[in-house]
């Protein structure tokens, strides 16, 4: 299948009108993160192809997870840029940055426990009709309404992931490969087009894995970019098209899995690094 | 059957703050214990404003909601800044402070001496005195702000506040404005706690500090405690449950002495039993 | 003059404060739980001693014998109800409001035992005076600011000198690593909790004993003593200590411009302020 | 579903809820019992007060009955604890009126008697105060009667006895609540009058017993009296204003006459006005007996008011009327005139009774003069 599901929303931003149309996709530049004394990213400069899948690899505490609160908007850098489709995301909100079409999920899932797996998606779904409390009291039949429409479109993302069956469930009923498919149902219900996945595969069963790879294929070829951080090196030989070696917060290298992983260097510092 | 109708009114009225307390406490996560302080502003606007025949009963309770709304908005303003343990400190002080305004701003609130003979409330001009007709209406705005409660609940934004109470961050990964939510539940919260003000107010026909001061907000914890957190049912049952509670002790023989003390004892130990075997309360959910 | 002696008389009440306030800072820094009934346990060490020395028991042993048993206290209320309640994952709102219930339960006990009139210390040589220059203390007063400097210095001495002190501050660093390297987080809250009881039994006895015992009077102290723990910055004993010492100067010194009725609200108008600008305490250290 | 289900179970427990709040003591009372009410604080930082008040009550009507009750009628006293408030005043009146069908109730505190003064005019039920001195209580109802003169009765007395002792200049210590408040007030107005000047006033919380930022700032203003208006709290009070060695006169309210503060050597030399109001020794002694406390200003007060119940009751039992609030009311004032522990007369609704000044001296409060107040 070709082109976005047509049942996931999905936004396109106007292009800044000087910018050229041949600006990267995302971009980072330069950005310096510092916790007290330790800096967590020095310096740190890449771009994300549009359409492919990059695996963003590197040693524990190479700045992984931090990179990505940057570019969500958690995280203020202290210097630095990070572009998107050649606007400037610096200075924006977490809300704003989902609004401009990047989505992130957490390595510890961050589901809502206490709801059922169709409302931890349907909390996701942008500009619902009732989501303020003017419109919940003073357009009852309206929200009624636009409610049904979006618990289909809930349902279709829970369906996607292999969720159907589970809508009702409580997320503490699920078992912990279900969770991760429902943190993926629920960046899908965003609608944005740039996916941020944090470990995606970790802890997962063989069988498991597997899923969770087909679906990141399939989710590129429906048109979405996926920037994925991973430990597993055979997940990323499988999926990446291109991958970034970050080392003490640093860019060290980016380039296809084949060429990262021959480098006798990087394996030092990753494998070295880690032990 | 007075004795019947008060229990009625003031468990009424409990159930509207009740309603206000679950919005900001038990669904939003926002532990306030200064909800005493917001609605003694209603009570006090609210008798101003019919004690100087500058307005009438429904436009008074109007403007001394949007004042609470403000009101409220800023004073949880701090939870937006601090969590947890330390809003509660900084809650407890924002309601000692009320208190201290309450009895010291002696032109405006007849400091402790509290304000007397405030009018019974009228519907556009047309008094409503007796302890029946106060019934009915106060018994048709508790239905308009439990209708307006499981509106709210069951439409987006009620599933926004849930989510919000769980993880924040998570909430704001979906791409939602936490901020603009939490502002929302305090600014309805207010709306509740400054029209119960204005139904208290009318109906005892005096005010004073001594009805919005700690206690108060603890007591008002107690019944959606007991009543159960987050759902429209225990807002309802916890005021009605805690108000006729005293009146049930009564049936219990102790010395006269010590009866009070007993009673307020009981009292702890149900908070007590409640948290460590019943934490959903009676009819809500898991706190 | 009136300012020294103002000065003079805030150092004393801000001392007794101030070992509340460490006593709490302990607790709190340790087992995270907002011990609401520690408020109580101050309260209990007071008429625990009244009765022993009311019944001719000597004076020194009336306090020791009162600090035993709150020990006991507060150890029960970790091992019976936190416990319990942490293993039930309760959440911090349930325990805090369990922790309400029990602070019910303690004052209305001593209010149905003792009744809730203001109890006076029978030791007369307690209002003696002594002069210094312009300034004139009680002996009361001077035994307060010696035993709590002391008890100041004694925590300190406790927590960075001792094994047990050491193991407390690792689990309150840290209760997972702690954990892991078998220090058994549980046994070390009650421990915890048992000591800061004691300690704040000695201003539980000393503060009544220069202006009487209220069953319902350990409130205030307690409120006072958290705003003045988080202002110094949780975690640090001196801090809670000095600023507890500072609020009360303040708020001794304050009616020098202000009227005294609002140098509570004023207290608690500057602490909400600084929680908005600078919420994690002035002695926090940089993480 | 499980909302309105929920919503369901709620209203079902309300009901319940209501029938548990009506089933207070089953009304199967013996025939010849008459049930009189009382709302006061027995919790909470008023119930020192309270409690007194309630002992008053008790001891007075155990007294009655234990030799026989009136005319072979006992009397009953169902008392609510108001915590003080007034809410919670107003549930318990109504409660006491509609459920136990009291004729009368005894009230203290001035915000609670003031809420309640609207209903009792309106269901004819009488209220008896025999603790609360606010101004406003004067005309609240004509169903609120006072057993005790007014404050401003007391700081009349006391402003024309200070102006006489050469005391011209003052400043005033009150606690910040409705009494206290009340006090002040009165004494802003009637001391200027008097022919002084006050020249500072400081507000303490109720049962904030340290007192000395507040005498430090007040003595700094060099006054020649120190008025004081403060209701608990008094042996902490002589003690630190005899730590400061300050060098003016104290004078104080009936409120100052705590039996503890008078034998605190400290007291030595403060002046007070005294609403006139003894026990006899063997009723004190027995009151001690009973409760362990001694029989302070406030349970003679209620024990004196429970007394003019009494005759007032037997009056009506005598003329075979039925005993309703309008009766009592009625029949209170066609007595008017009564001698329980003291003489006082109700020209109004707050009884004529004679103040004097007293003066604490070496363990015992002396009466210096009497006057009686219009």
């Amino acid at each position: 299948m070709a082109g976005p599901d047509p049942a996931i929303p999905s936004r396109t931003l106007p292009r800044d009108e000087g910018s050229p149309v041949t600006a990267p996709y995302l971009q980072a530049q330069g950005v310096e993160v510092a916790f007290g004394g330790l800096r967590a990213l020095r310096d740190c400069s890449f771009t994300v192809d549009k359409g492919k899948i990059t695996c963003l690899v590197g040693p524990n505490g190479a700045g992984k997870t931090t990179i990505f609160n940057v570019i969500t908007g958690f995280l203020r850098p202290n210097d630095g840029h990070v572009s998107f489709q050649g606007r400037s995301l610096d200075g924006l909100r977490p809300q704003a940055i989902v609004a401009a079409g990047i989505a992130r999920s957490f390595q510890n899932l961050r589901l809502f426990v206490d709801l059922s797996a169709l409302d931890n998606v349907m909390v996701a779904l942008p500009s619902q009709a009732g989501e303020e409390p003017v419109g919940a009291l003073f357009r009852p039949l309206h929200v009624a309404r636009a409610q049904r429409a979006q618990r289909e479109r809930a349902r279709e993302a829970l369906a996607h992931v292999g969720l159907a069956d589970k809508a009702g469930e409580y997320v503490r009923n699920l078992s912990y490969g279900e969770q991760k498919l429902l943190t993926i149902a629920r960046l899908l219900a965003t609608g944005a087009e740039l996916l941020l996945l944090d470990e995606p595969a970790s802890g997962l069963s063989a069988g498991a894995l597997d899923g969770i790879m087909a679906l990141l294929r399939r989710l590129q070829q429906e048109g979405k970019t996926l920037l994925v951080v991973e430990h597993n090196t055979r997940v990323v030989q499988q999926i990446a098209d291109d991958v970034l070696f970050l080392h003490q917060g640093h860019l060290m290298a980016q380039g296809t899995p084949e060429t990262i992983i021959a480098d006798p260097a990087l394996a030092e510092i990753y494998f070295g690094g880690a032990l | 059957m007075d004795f019947l109708y008060s229990y009625i009114i003031l468990a009424e009225v409990y159930v509207l703050l009740g309603l206000s307390t679950n919005l900001l406490v038990g669904i939003a996560g926002i532990f306030s214990v200064s909800q005493a302080a917001v609605f003694g502003v209603g009570a006090y606007l609210v008798a101003h404003f019919l004690m100087t025949e500058t307005l009438g009963f429904i436009p008074a309770l109007v403007v001394a909601a949007a004042a609470c709304i403000a009101l409220n908005i800023v004073v949880t303003l701090p939870s937006l800044r601090v969590s947890g343990d330390y809003f509660v400190v900084t809650s407890f002080g924002i309601q000692l402070l009320a208190t201290a305004v309450f009895t010291n701003w002696t032109n405006a609130t007849g400091g402790a001496n509290g304000l007397p003979g405030i009018p019974p409330p009228d519907l556009f001009g047309l008094p409503l005195e007796s302890t029946g007709q106060l019934v009915i209406l106060c018994s048709v705005a508790m239905a308009i702000g439990g209708l307006a409660f499981w509106l709210l609940m069951r439409a987006p934004f009620g599933r926004l506040l849930r989510a919000i109470r769980e993880d924040e961050l998570a909430v704001a990964a979906a791409g939602k404005n936490v901020l603009r939510a939490k502002v929302s539940a305090a600014a309805l919260a207010g709306a509740f706690a400054g029209s119960a003000g204005g139904f208290y107010a009318t109906f005892l026909s005096f005010v004073d500090p001594s009805s919005f001061d700690l206690d108060a907000s603890i007591l008002l914890l107690t019944m959606v405690v007991v009543g159960g957190a987050r759902t429209l049912a225990g807002s309802i049952l916890g005021p009605f449950l805690l108000l006729a509670l005293p009146q049930v002790l009564t049936l219990v023989e102790i010395p006269t002495s010590i009866a009070a003390a007993m009673r307020q004892l009981i009292y702890g130990v149900l908070l007590i039993l409640f948290m460590l075997f019943r934490p959903q309360g009676l009819a809500g959910e898991k706190l | 003059m009136v300012w020294l002696q103002l000065l003079v008389n805030g150092l004393v009440t801000g001392a007794a404060l101030g070992v509340v306030a460490i006593s709490f800072a302990l607790i709190y820094a340790t087992t995270k739980i907002f011990h609401v009934a520690h408020a109580g346990v101050y309260t209990l060490a007071g008429y625990l001693a009244w009765s022993l020395a009311s019944r001719g028991m000597p004076d020194l042993v009336s306090l020791l014998v009162a600090i035993l048993c709150c020990t006991v206290v507060g150890a029960l209320i970790q091992h019976q109800l936190y416990a319990r309640l942490e293993r039930r994952r309760a959440t911090h709102l349930v325990v805090l409001i369990a922790s309400l219930g029990a602070l019910a339960v303690i004052q209305n006990v001593i209010a149905a035992t003792y009744s809730s009139n203001i109890l006076q210390f029978p030791v007369p040589w307690g209002s003696r005076v002594e002069t210094f220059g312009s300034v004139r203390l009680t002996w009361t007063q001077i035994l307060t600011v010696v035993l709590s400097v002391a008890a100041y210095a004694g925590t300190m001495w406790f927590a960075h000198r001792t094994i047990l002190g050491k193991q407390i501050r690792a689990v309150a660093s840290n209760p997972f690593l702690a954990e892991i390297t078998r220090l058994r987080p549980q046994r070390i809250y009650v421990i915890v909790v048992a000591i800061g009881s004691a300690i704040v039994a000695l201003p539980g006895v000393l503060v009544p004993l220069d202006l009487g015992l209220q069953p319902y009077g350990g409130v205030t102290p307690l409120l006072t003593a958290t705003i003045a723990m988080i202002a110094g910055g949780v975690g640090s004993i001196t801090g809670a200590f000095v600023l507890a010492v500072g609020i009360a100067v303040l708020q001794n010194l304050s009616l020098l411009v202000i009227p005294g009725e609002w140098s509570i609200g004023v207290t608690f108008f500057i602490f909400v302020i600084f929680m908005l600008f600078r919420p994690t305490g002035l002695f926090a250290k940089a993480r | 579903m499980r909302q309105v289900q929920g919503v369901r179970r709620a209203l079902a427990a309300v009901v319940a809820g209501m029938v548990l709040a009506g089933m207070v003591r089953p009304a199967a009372a013996v025939a010849e019992t008459i049930r009189l009410g009382a709302i006061l604080p027995l919790t909470g930082p008023g119930a020192v007060v309270g409690t007194q008040e309630m002992r008053g009550i008790q001891f007075a009507f155990d007294a009655v009955n234990a030799k026989g009750g009136v005319q072979g009628n006992k009397i009953d006293v169902v008392f609510e604890d108001n915590q003080a408030k007034p809410d919670v005043s107003v549930l318990s009146f109504n409660k006491l009126v509609d459920l136990q069908k009291v004729p009368m109730i005894f009230t203290g505190y001035s915000g609670p008697s003031l809420a309640m003064a609207p209903l009792a005019t309106r269901k004819k039920i009488l209220l008896i105060n025999a603790g609360a001195q606010s101004d406003k209580l004067r005309n609240a109802s004509p169903y609120l009667v006072n057993t005790l003169p007014s404050t401003g009765d007391e700081v009349a007395v006391m402003s024309k006895y200070l102006i006489q002792q050469g005391k011209k200049t003052a400043a005033v210590l009150f606690e910040n609540d409705a009494a206290g408040i009340g006090g002040r007030d009165d004494f802003l107005d009637l001391f200027p009058k008097a022919g002084g000047t006050v020249l500072a006033q400081e507000a303490v919380q109720f049962g904030q017993t340290d007192y000395r930022p507040a005498l430090l700032k007040l003595s700094a203003a060099k006054p020649d009296v120190l008025y004081v208006v403060i209701t608990a709290g008094m042996v902490p009070l002589v003690q630190q204003l005899k730590q400061m060695n300050a060098g003016f006169l104290v004078a104080g309210t009936t409120f100052m006459a705590d039996p503890a503060a008078i034998a605190d050597p400290a007291s030595n030399g403060i002046i007070h006005t005294q609403v006139q109001i003894d026990a006899p020794p063997d009723l004190s002694t027995a009151f001690k007996a009973k409760y362990g406390d001694d029989m302070d200003f406030f349970a003679r007060q209620y024990y004196n008011a429970a007394q003019i119940m009494v005759t007032v009751i037997d009056k009506l039992l005598t003329e075979k009327k039925p005993i309703t609030g309008e009766n009592l009311h009625d029949t209170l004032f066609a007595i008017r005139s009564f001698q329980g522990l003291i003489p006082m007369e109700f020209k109004s609704n707050t009884a004529t009774v004679p103040i004097g000044i007293n003066k604490m001296e070496n363990g015992k409060d002396v009466t210096l003069l009497k006057v009686t107040a219009e």
